[in-house]
């Protein structure tokens, strides 16, 4: 570092070092790399070991997402049981933070770990994840397996009993449980 | 951290600044409030006084509904204190420009006075920072943006 | 035309909201006597920008120049507003955080912790200590993560290119940690009101000790390759020098500041997360000039690097949240909280009303006050060396125009 | 042979050269940049990417070709022209091998020097007739400098002229079969680098394009084949450049130790290897080095490099002169 120009030819040294060391590019079509397993990609349901889906149309994910692109139709019938119209998701403006995942209180949906969500069509960026099913029945056993730490399992005799406790919590300080 | 509020009162008292109310309580710590003709003499004066708040580190405007509280958020970096000046604010009447004292001042100024619908006097440049102009003043609470129904509808 | 109002004016820009135009020169345009007036030259007022490579977003930049010489610059800035401290307002506490990831998106953690600092600071939160070291780690990462970025566009700024591919290589390991435990690359939604989202993963903490062992051989190399370079140190040696005084009065915070010899760092004298358990310096330059902010960031990366270690040593064991209502409803009050991102001093005031929603957030950032003082110093400089100075303060658009 | 026929041949021999050596350089230099930047470069079209240039050379001449409102309409057109002519023409003097010459002129170093001076008419006229600030600001930087190191790289022409004797380039090169001349006129070649790089626009020194500052320089408001054409010039310039900088100093088409005629017509592929070589060292320096600023450039032109070839060609004459006279006419 002493004498004019030491300088470049240490920076023409380090430029042929690296060159050296190979290139580190994934050529991505024909290569892919691993997704973590915390990746937050779109919106989709998540089915239990039947297959079947496990909303139960509580409404805490739409009373979550901060874009407001969840819509869920739901109505409910005589006997109080719920038939969800459709589930829709706008995909174009999600934001993939996770926050409805996190609210649903039946361990429902997920963050998909697709990540090539490009389409041709700008209509194709909102569609129904669910349309026309009978909403599940809430199970104590979902709510249980939730991950521990993230929030209190719910304890949850209704729908509606579930959205409104998210809706109303009050707010106590520091050392609530 | 947060100054004595007695010596801050006397110092305001030496500087001539009659009327100024200080409070630390469920504030973000010593609030001084005073009066909107007073409000470059105080910034000024506690920028010369031996706390020698000379930083500046914000100028943002809250509007409690009555008036517009615009709060100049100052620190003295050779006491190591902070203070907050909040000066209340009628809708649309006047702030005058404190850049003369605080050159950060200058683009903050022009953005509390957009965003809160108030003129800029004193200032060199007052235009708008980030709206276009004519755009509503957008942190004022009477300023409605679309409702989750809207959204979801639109 | 004589002076910078006038490149205003000639750009047709004033006279659309102020008839009138005030009457003293302003202290940020101050017109350097050309000598060339005599023979009828006419000054060149272009446009840097909003699409200009390096410009760092989406900043304009209003120059005026006599042959290669500055005489006035204006930035306009607000292309990028998306009205967060609004959209804030209509948001739950939970819900905020994703919208300031998207504030300064070099540096979300940051964003997102100065957020969380006030939340809790209003609500009256106690943080476990091990959601503190995580915040402190990643906020780390994330530190160094912005500063190659800098660290890179000072170079392309300066018209090297190899250097900021180096330094997007490492950024990449740091991205890939950042979104093995937060699940997203740049846009966590990680640090939450009451703790973080999720714990370190086995694998990533593999990954964390990985990155250190290279990163400081990698960092002398990222140094001697720009740092050492004799015609980038006569770029930068000297020019776009910001006094402490002019620090001070600009508002500058962060690594600007303590480039202007100014030793003050909002982890250090306001310490907040774990960072009063840490063991690091605060790297203070005395000259004030591009080259002195270059060094300070190197060298906070290094410190960055010695604070990850640390951390990833001695994490202690325990719950990574504490238990947080799920809507929060903080009482009435009001609280400010920062951060030292890797910007400076990034500030949440935040005053609640008692409901589920903020009732008025203010985002202070840091580089809206470094562009003020860039824009002081630069007339008097080249061109070149105008997009040099404004590629030293670190600007970033998302952040600025929020 | 009818000789107008000949003269046509080595015309379209200089283009196609120049055609053929414009789509190599492009792509040898996206791979070398792309590996020194630790990535891979073209990948997709034919084996390693090769056709990629091609397509692009296809995209060029089939794109659209929007021309802005206010542009100098006569200039904005004939720039390129002007640009690409000299380029062109500079091809005529380079010896690839002792007999492979376009035209073997007497005065070859100085029509080659002649004809790249008028390079930076074509740049002012582009910079100017474009109508757009950048690209005016671009025009005048490129003459400011140019015209400031068209000077020192004659001073650092001249040490090799002086020791051969001769202003034919083929002579010069011939002249260098028992050492080559870098080593000794080693400061004369480094001058020659250094202004060489200016007035072929290279990196450190590429101001008139300054990508961070200017946008793209005087290139800014052209489109397709007219961008395609100051694109192509500016490395054929590189190239021609690069073909001085062997001839003059590194021994043309010889290999050491091998006398001087002896390859033939592999000559020309030593001469094109070291040619390559050269232009290697060129990208590699584009990929690593930041740029000067343009009064920094010219105080080094005026101040550094002006007297310093002065300085070496009073040196290499005293030499010159005094060789023979103390070892009695080795020369």
């Amino acid at each position: 570092m002493s004498w004019f120009g030491s300088g470049i030819l240490t920076g023409l040294r380090i430029t042929m070092r690296n060159m050296l060391r190979g290139p580190i590019t994934v050529q991505y079509p024909h290569e892919k790399l691993e997704i973590p397993e915390r990746a937050r990609w779109a919106v989709e349901m998540k089915p239990d070991e039947d297959g079947n889906h496990k909303c139960t149309g509580c409404l805490a994910c739409e009373k979550a997402c901060p874009d407001f692109i969840i819509k869920i139709d739901v109505t409910t019938a005589e006997d109080r049981s719920k038939h969800i119209d459709r589930w829709h998701y706008e995909l174009g403006a999600c934001m993939m933070c996770g926050l409805c995942v996190e609210a649903c209180p039946f361990d429902a949906i997920r963050m998909g770990h697709d990540y090539e969500l490009a389409r041709t069509d700008v209509a194709e960026l909102q569609y129904d994840l669910l349309t026309d099913v009978a909403a599940a029945q809430p199970k104590r056993k979902a709510a249980a397996e939730r991950p521990a730490g993230a929030e209190r399992p719910a304890p949850v005799a209704a729908p509606e009993a579930a959205a409104a406790e998210a809706e109303v919590e009050p707010q106590k300080g520091g050392e609530q449980s | 951290m947060l100054p004595d509020a007695t010596a801050i009162a006397s110092l305001l008292e030496r500087a001539g600044i009659v009327g100024a109310e200080l409070s630390s309580e469920g504030g973000p710590g010593l609030v001084v409030r005073v009066e909107r003709a007073q409000a470059g003499a105080v910034v000024q004066g506690l920028k010369d006084s031996d706390h020698a708040f000379v930083f500046l580190v914000d100028l943002f405007g809250i509007d409690t509904g009555e008036h517009v509280d615009i709060v100049y958020h100052l620190r003295s970096i050779a006491r190591d204190e902070e203070l907050f000046v909040k000066v209340a604010h009628e809708y649309g009447s006047d702030l005058a420009s404190v850049w003369e004292t605080h050159p950060a001042a200058l683009m903050p100024e022009r953005e509390t006075a957009e965003m809160f619908g108030l003129t800029l006097s004193g200032h060199p440049n007052p235009k708008h920072l980030l709206l276009t102009s004519g755009s509503a003043p957008m942190l004022l609470k009477s300023v409605e943006i679309r409702t989750a129904e809207e959204v979801r509808n639109r | 035309m004589s002076d910078a109002r006038d490149t205003v004016a000639h750009a047709g820009w004033l006279t659309a909201d102020k008839p009138s135009l005030p009457d003293e020169i302003p202290l940020t345009l101050k017109r350097v006597p050309s000598g060339v007036d005599e023979v009828m030259t006419e000054h060149l007022v272009v446009n840097m920008g909003p699409q200009h490579p390096s410009t760092h977003g989406v900043l304009r930049i209003l120059v005026e120049l006599d042959g290669e010489e500055v005489i006035a610059c204006e930035s306009v800035v607000g292309y990028l507003h998306r009205g967060i401290e609004k959209l804030a307002e209509h948001r739950r506490y939970s819900a905020v955080g994703t919208l300031m990831d998207r504030g300064d998106y070099v540096s979300g953690i940051h964003n997102e912790m100065a957020f969380a600092l006030a939340a809790e600071k209003v609500a009256d939160i106690g943080v476990p200590r091990r959601a503190n070291w995580l915040r402190v780690l990643m906020g780390e990462l994330n530190r160094i993560a912005s500063h190659l970025v800098w660290y890179g566009t000072m170079g392309l700024d300066t018209g090297a290119m190899g250097q900021f591919l180096y330094a997007v290589r490492d950024r990449e390991d740091l991205l890939d940690i950042l979104e093995d435990v937060t699940g997203q690359r740049m846009m966590f939604n990680y640090v939450r009101p009451g703790g973080v989202l999720n714990d370190l993963t086995p694998r990533a903490e593999k990954k964390i000790r990985a990155f250190l062992s290279t990163f400081d051989a990698y960092l002398d190399e990222h140094h001697a390759l720009l740092g050492g370079n004799e015609i980038f140190q006569a770029r930068t040696r000297g020019i776009g020098v910001i006094d402490k005084e002019t620090a001070i009065a600009f508002g500058l915070t962060g690594a600007n500041l303590r480039a202007s010899g100014v030793s003050f760092d909002v982890r250090r004298d306001r310490p907040y997360a774990a960072y009063d358990e840490m063991d690091f310096d605060i790297p203070v330059a005395e000259s004030g000039d591009i080259y002195a902010r270059y060094l300070v960031r190197i060298e906070e990366m290094r410190q960055a690097a010695r604070i990850c270690r640390q951390c990833i040593d001695g994490l202690p064991e325990g719950e990574h949240t504490a238990k947080v209502a799920k809507v929060l409803r903080p009482p009435a009050g009001e609280a400010y909280a920062a951060v030292e991102s890797p910007r400076g001093e990034l500030g949440v005031h935040l005053v609640s009303d008692g409901t589920d929603r903020p009732y008025r957030m203010r985002y202070r950032p840091p580089a809206l006050f470094g562009l003020q003082a860039a824009e002081a110093i630069t007339p008097g400089t080249f061109l070149a060396d105008a997009v040099a100075i404004f590629g030293s303060v670190d600007v970033v658009l998302g952040e600025i125009d929020r | 042979m009818n000789v107008y026929l000949v003269a046509l041949l080595r015309i379209l021999a200089a283009l196609g050269l120049m055609l053929l050596n414009g789509v190599v350089l492009i792509y040898m230099l996206r791979k070398v940049l792309g590996y020194l930047h630790v990535r891979l470069g073209p990948m997709e079209l034919g084996p390693h990417g090769v056709f990629q240039t091609l397509a692009d050379v296809l995209k060029l001449l089939t794109k659209e070709d929007p021309t802005p409102t206010h542009v100098d309409r006569a200039l904005y057109f004939l720039a390129p022209g002007i640009v690409f002519v000299p380029s062109l023409m500079a091809y005529a003097a380079i010896p690839f091998t002792g007999t492979w010459v376009i035209a073997d002129l007497e005065l070859g170093l100085l029509y080659t020097f002649a004809i790249m001076s008028l390079l930076p008419l074509g740049l002012v006229a582009a910079g100017w007739a474009s109508a757009n600030k950048w690209s005016l600001i671009g025009g005048m930087r490129s003459v400011a400098q140019q015209v400031s190191y068209e000077v020192p790289l004659l001073m650092a022409a001249l040490p090799p002229v002086m020791i051969a004797g001769s202003l034919n380039l083929t002579d010069i090169a011939r002249a260098q079969s028992a050492v080559w001349f870098w080593l000794p006129c080693l400061p004369a070649f480094l001058l020659f680098i250094v202004a060489g790089l200016v007035e072929a626009n290279q990196t450190p020194f590429d101001m008139s394009e300054a990508e961070s500052e200017l946008v793209a320089g005087f290139a800014t408001e052209y489109a397709s084949m007219k961008f395609g054409l100051l694109f192509l010039s500016e490395f054929s310039n590189t190239f021609i450049f690069s073909s001085l900088l062997v001839t003059l100093f590194l021994g043309g088409w010889q290999v050491p130790f091998v006398p001087v005629d002896a390859l033939g017509g592999w000559a020309a592929v030593v001469f094109l290897i070291k040619v390559y070589l050269v232009i290697f060292v060129l990208m590699w320096i584009r990929g690593t080095l930041p740029r000067v600023r343009i009064d920094q450039l010219l105080a080094m032109g005026w101040k550094v490099l002006l007297p310093a070839s002065i300085v070496w060609v009073m040196l290499t004459g005293a030499a010159v002169k005094l060789w023979p006279m103390v070892f009695g006419g080795v020369q």
